[in-house]
């Protein structure tokens, strides 16, 4: 069983001309904005330490790769107690969500560079900020990318699922509102509406990629 | 200390401060304790879990259900990364449609696999599975698309076929990356397995346990469940971890 | 549709919403006793037919059977109103063939500091109200009897889990439950109920019954009718009054306290037997006429639903007769 | 088979029978850096014999390993033309084989995969393809480390390696570009010297770059000496003694000498830095 | 100052001004390859003075990377001692500089910035940075490639690249692992005279590793000979004469010949082929 495509077509017209999919696509991508930003940073600064210093390893390695595999949507009872419940906790899971592949593929990107080039930068004990923005940087530039990716899909998933938890608005509560009301060619127009913006999104982080890496022959 | 000691004191030092302000906090107010059930309690609840088999069954039933979908959707992702790694031409035609698929969340998937597969045990491996193809076809294709030209030109050289090219050249150095990959796939099956059995008709498993303690407001067998989750992930990582090693000994041993 | 069932396959499938227990999931509702009976397997294996229950948790029950329905994957359904009239407006034909009077309760609970007494004191506040769930109709109705609208109030669109931690902590000053819920609550001191059905009239309660799927029913009145009789022996068992410790230990599935059970139950007006009526009163129709009107006014639904052939009797009264039950229960009808 | 000193005198050598004939005609070669197009080679002509040993000498940069590329088809980017056998090179082939001046050996491989890594494409038996590994691991003298990964290799056995699988599979021409820069005095010598038995035996034909004028005299038939800015033949020189030569051989000397002065003649700038070694960028 | 001539007698320099002196005792290596344990360097003892320049020689494999490895820090995984102006040597520090074996140019960076890479940790305002970049490039010949990717250069100008990147910062000590192995002839003498140049001027103590016995001679004050199997000083060559030498010196002919008799002592198997030359592994 599948909705006509036109009457997809007529519903996202319908949507659209209203308003309300330009109300839900604005909250969810501020909240997405917010959340990754944050997210991803801290992501890519976890990863970087854990895999360049020994004790950070040591010290959130085993706390990380444990709570890595919990579904986000198990904290939300506690993130309610300390966020506000409209727009501040669903930033917040965006965060946690893009936080986490964010931060393995740099610490696997890091840990990755041959030791022929981390000997070099030994050797000329660069300061820290130097090796970070000259030498991992670069090495790691498509695998780091790789994880925002992720990092961006998951904490796009991750908003939905916690629009679906408490929200009058964003595409995620669209979407659950069209299958409780059992409307699946709204699910549908946030299906397309989403792979759109993603496939958006996803560009411009490609983008950067072939920004990032013109040294690479081939 | 002993140098012995230490990597383990560090380790239990992050949990030791997070049990610490966790007891601290649902000391607090009853309503603290509502999210953050004293220690005491979920130690007890774990204990009962444990010992009536439940605990046991919901995660086997997780487990199984989460390795299925990372085999299955694993798999597909790395044949599919491959081969959009090396095919300029499917590159171009498959990557965009999977780009914009991937960023539809499941729970978009959700009505129309139900409708389409029904909400049986097929429905909720198909979607576990996606979110294992995921991961593993985007390192994939990077791994694939970062080969030297030093090496590609060796191949060249000893007039490698496609298919030498892949298996001695392209293969070994994406290994690492693919393994990325497949430690991203598995913390998302793990996710996904969870978010499934929670928004699909009921089965046993963990999300089922976890969302029906919610319900009941059981937040300790909530925190159960996600210790559960969370060590098992771990366990998983660990064990993933030796067979990378073997894999990969080809490559110096890292000091830092 | 590829995982439903062939066409020659003798199966009817029967939806219900489970608890887990024991780390199983149990179907509520005494569909578990159903199974454990045995007469129904027993009466379908006589027509060369098999009865397939499946599960379906609470948190997602209305999309996951209608979805069913939908697919043809499921045939047969214990479950909510709301839910069901959003499937008739999706071109799915159902009808009420087990109407159940043991209707569920809604309740307005404040947080434990909150000075307020009426709903009028919430005037502007914030309530935790998960939207498109069924109880949102029998709340709505209540605002409305007060002279008010749901607009008045911020309107917080959270699940029932959300709620219950959003109002622990604050950060909502009421949330509308349904059953046992608000009792849980209350009991830890968390909440204080402020408003409830308990003794609103009958028909701004929750309904919950037996659907079945309109086609299915034509293609096959005498397995209906066998599933019919069976849930109508249950009921019988049921409303006994020796059974009713059981009855309400199933309540607690899921871990809750059977107090908050008991207080919860005791909400009914009816006398237990009567509460396990099969037999549709009219506060039943009144119901569905009210929440079909109120989903197309406030657009869950796209049209009008029609209500009137809904529920369908025939059934249950073939039951009762073949039961030998005539008179067991007052029929509200007359 | 005769007696190899005298089939490897080039004036009683037939010159038509064999193959491996390679014959390269106006040969141009240009690269971008920047933005910026650079002429790396520019008209070179060369016919090589079937079995011939041809060293090539010149400074740094001044397009030697591009050359040798070309010759094995690796880049198919130029101007002029490139015949082996009659036939235009498009391509690689397995009938031509190269030592980077980089070992490239793989690094997720042993050593002694990497050597195989030349016969995967001949159907030979698996205990002839092992011997055949082994035998040219003993030959470089790695017999201990065909288990070993190249990183635990040091930079000369590293070359060594590579040496070995480029000799394996027996080409009829192979170019090597600097072999022997990372080894040592003596195993220098003695590579050497098992490089010309091979070239003697197999009637392969050899071209190799060098930057030890000893080393191009002594194995080479000619030496072919390049200048910069842009590649260019700038002398080919004759060598015509016998195989194998004696070091001492005051011939040698004397060609070594010619070669050297060759060499020096490059313009130079007065402030005493060698800004001008590297061909020019030019707009 | 003085005339450099004089300065680098060995014989007339004060040898316990300045800083930069190397003291190696009892240092041996272990590594490990397929589960075997095997011995790299056994007990060297050496001691270098500030501001000498000695030159390794030995057989390919013998371990003259790994003790430079360790004289500079990178590894610190060995038994025995190596102290530099009496401090123990317990890292990498800017003191110490060295030109790997193979290039390590950053493939990502253009040349200049290879360069740069050694310059970074020291506060330096941006002109005289730029400034010493560019010298140091003119210096090698690169004038013209400060812009260029590593995979643009040729093998020898990466080389050059990576000698300017090891010169830049000016260490107290200098470890060179075959810098000019691929460099031709006549860039080599250059390159040569001019690392006797800054090695005069500076003062910066050298230890370069060279498989060209006449390099060796012509730029070490002694010239350290080691064996393979495992890797031990055989023998410690003084070259009793002042810098900058005549290469034509028949002192040096004749330590020349010396110490490639002591290259060739190295034990051999009959057959001819080179199994013998790295060091066994052993159980
Ligand atoms: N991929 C490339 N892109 C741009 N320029 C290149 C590229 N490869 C080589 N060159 C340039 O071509 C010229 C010749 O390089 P080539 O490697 O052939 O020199 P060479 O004679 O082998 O030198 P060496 O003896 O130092 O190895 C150099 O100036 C180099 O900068
Ligand atoms: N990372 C490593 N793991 C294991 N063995 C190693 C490692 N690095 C080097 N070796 C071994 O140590 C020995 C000495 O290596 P080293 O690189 O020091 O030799 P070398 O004297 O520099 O030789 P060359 O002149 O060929 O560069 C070699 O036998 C090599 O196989
Ligand atoms: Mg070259
Ligand atoms: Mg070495």
């Amino acid at each position: 069983m599948l909705v006509p495509l036109e009457q997809v077509g007529a519903t996202l017209l319908a949507l659209a001309s209203s308003g309300e999919l330009e109300r839900h696509v604005s909250a969810s991508l501020y909240r997405l904005t917010c959340g990754f930003l944050t997210g991803s940073t801290i992501g890519v600064a976890t990863g970087v330490a854990m895999a360049l210093s020994r004790n950070v390893h040591r010290l959130l390695w085993p706390s990380f790769t444990c709570v890595r595999q919990v579904p986000v949507i198990a904290f939300i009872p506690l993130l309610i107690l300390f966020f506000d419940v409209e727009d501040s906790f669903k930033i917040v899971i965006v965060a946690i969500a893009s936080f986490f592949p964010s931060a393995l593929a740099t610490h696997d990107a890091v840990r990755d560079i041959p030791a022929s080039h981390r000997e070099v930068a030994r050797l000329y004990r660069l300061p820290l900020a130097s090796f970070l923005r000259r030498v991992i940087l670069p090495a790691t530039v498509p695998q780091v990318l790789t994880g925002l990716r992720l990092g961006l899909t998951r904490g796009w998933l991750s908003l939905v699922a916690a629009e679906l938890l408490a929200a009058d608005s964003g595409l995620g509560q669209m979407m659950e509102m069209g299958r409780q009301l059992f409307q699946i060619d709204v699910v549908l127009c946030g299906v397309i509406v989403t792979g759109l913006i993603g496939f958006l999104l996803d560009g411009s982080v490609v983008r950067l990629e072939r920004r990032l890496s013109r040294w690479r022959t081939a | 200390m002993t140098p012995r000691l230490k990597p383990a004191a560090l380790a239990l030092l992050f949990p030791a401060l997070v049990l610490g302000w966790w007891e601290w906090e649902s000391r607090q107010s009853a309503g603290h304790a509502y999210a953050f059930a004293p220690l005491e309690q979920i130690g007890r609840s774990f204990v009962d879990m444990l010992s009536d088999g439940t605990l046991l069954f919901q995660a086997g039933a997780s487990l199984q259900r989460a390795l299925t979908a990372l085999l299955i959707g694993g798999s597909i992702g790395i044949a599919i990364g491959v081969a959009t790694g090396l095919s300029r031409l499917l590159d171009r035609t498959a990557t965009p449609l999977i780009t914009t698929l991937r960023q539809v969340p499941i729970l978009g998937w959700l009505p129309l696999v139900a409708l389409w597969f029904g909400n049986g045990d097929g429905a909720k491996l198909l979607l576990v599975s996606l979110s294992a193809f995921y991961p593993t076809v985007l390192n994939t294709q990077k791994g694939m698309q970062a080969i030297e030209t030093r090496y590609a030109e060796v191949g060249r050289l000893y007039g490698f076929t496609r298919w030498q090219a892949l298996r001695l050249i392209a293969w070994p150095s994406a290994l690492p990356l693919i393994f990325t990959g497949i430690s991203q796939a598995l913390a998302f099956s793990w996710i996904a397995t969870i978010g499934v059995e929670l928004l699909f008709s009921a089965t046993a498993g963990l999300g089922t346990e976890m969302m029906a303690a919610q319900v009941a407001a059981r937040t300790d067998v909530v925190l159960v469940c996600v210790a559960c989750v969370g060590v098992m992930g771990f366990a998983l990582n660990q064990l993933f971890g030796l067979l990378r090693a073997r894999l990969l000994r080809w490559q110096p041993p890292i000091r830092n | 549709s590829p995982s439903g069932k062939q066409a020659d396959e003798k199966i009817v499938d029967i939806a219900g919403i489970v608890s887990p227990k024991d780390g199983k999931n149990e179907f509520v509702g005494g569909i578990a006793r159903i199974q454990e009976d045995g007469w129904l397997d027993a009466e379908l294996a006589k027509k060369g037919w098999n009865a397939r229950w499946v599960p379906v948790p609470a948190s997602v029950g209305g999309p996951v059977v209608n979805e069913g329905f939908a697919a043809r994957t499921i045939d047969m359904a214990n479950y909510g109103d709301l839910p069901s009239v959003i499937a008739m407006a999706g071109g799915v034909d159902l009808r009420l063939v087990v109407p159940s009077r043991s209707s569920t309760n809604i309740y307005l609970a404040v947080g434990k500091d909150s000075t307020a007494r009426t709903l009028r004191d919430l005037k502007g506040k914030r309530i935790a109200l998960h939207r498109g769930r069924p109880w949102e109709a029998g709340f709505a109705r209540y605002v409305q009897s007060q002279g008010l609208k749901l607009d008045d109030f911020k309107i917080i669109n959270v699940n029932a889990v959300a709620g219950q931690a959003a109002l622990t902590s604050g950060k909502v000053d009421a949330i509308v439950l349904i059953q046992a819920e608000a009792y849980v609550l209350q009991d830890k001191g968390l909440a204080r109920i402020l408003w409830s059905t308990a003794n609103a009239p009958e028909s701004w309660k929750m309904v919950a019954g037996s659907f079945a799927r309109k086609e299915f029913l034509d293609a096959h009145p005498d397995i209906v009718q066998t599933v019919v009789t069976a849930f109508v022996r249950q009921a019988y068992w049921s409303s006994q009054e020796k059974n009713r410790d059981t009855v309400l230990s199933w309540g607690t599935l899921g871990g809750t306290p059977l107090a908050a059970v008991v207080k919860d139950t005791d909400n009914n007006p009816l006398p237990w037997r009567q509460r396990f009526s099969p037999l549709p009163s009219p506060a039943i129709q009144e119901h569905f006429d009210f929440v079909s009107d109120y989903a197309f006014r406030t657009g869950l639904t796209r049209k009008k639903v029609d209500v009137s052939k809904l529920i369908d009797r025939r059934y249950v009264d073939q039951a009762t007769k073949d039961l030998k039950l005539e008179g067991w229960w007052t029929d509200p009808k007359n | 088979m005769s007696d190899p000193r005298i089939l490897r005198d080039p004036a009683l050598r037939p010159t038509s029978t064999g193959t491996g004939a390679v014959r390269i005609s106006g040969l141009s070669k240009h690269y971008a850096i920047g933005g910026k197009a650079m002429t790396v080679l520019d008209g070179i002509d060369l016919a090589i014999r079937p079995g011939e040993f041809v060293s090539i000498v010149g400074p740094s940069g001044c397009g030697k390993s591009t050359l040798l590329r070309l010759i094995v088809g690796l880049d198919t980017d130029y101007d002029g033309e490139i015949r082996l056998d009659d036939a235009r090179v498009a391509g690689t082939g397995l009938e031509r084989g190269l030592v980077f001046q980089d070992h490239r050996l793989f690094p997720w491989m042993t050593v002694a995969k990497n050597v195989e890594v030349a016969l995967l494409n001949q159907k030979l038996p698996r205990e002839r393809r092992d011997r055949l590994i082994a035998e040219h691991l003993a030959l470089v003298g790695l017999a201990d480390f065909g288990d070993a990964y190249p990183y635990q290799l040091s930079g000369g056995m590293a070359q060594r390696a590579a040496i070995a699988r480029a000799l394996v599979n027996e080409p009829k021409v192979l170019a090597l570009d600097e072999p022997l820069g990372a080894l040592d005095a003596l195993t220098r010598v003695k590579v050497q010297a098992e490089l010309q038995r091979i070239w003697m035996e197999a009637g392969t034909t050899m071209i190799m770059v060098t930057h030890d004028v000893d080393e191009a005299l002594f194995l080479g038939d000619r030496v072919v000496v390049m200048s910069s800015r842009p590649g260019r033949i700038a002398r080919i020189v004759d060598v015509d003694l016998p195989h194998p030569r004696d070091r001492a051989s005051p011939l040698l000397h004397r060609l070594k000498d010619e070669i050297l002065a060759e060499l020096t003649r490059e313009p130079r700038e007065d402030d005493g830095t060698l800004v001008s070694f590297p061909p020019r960028i030019r707009n």
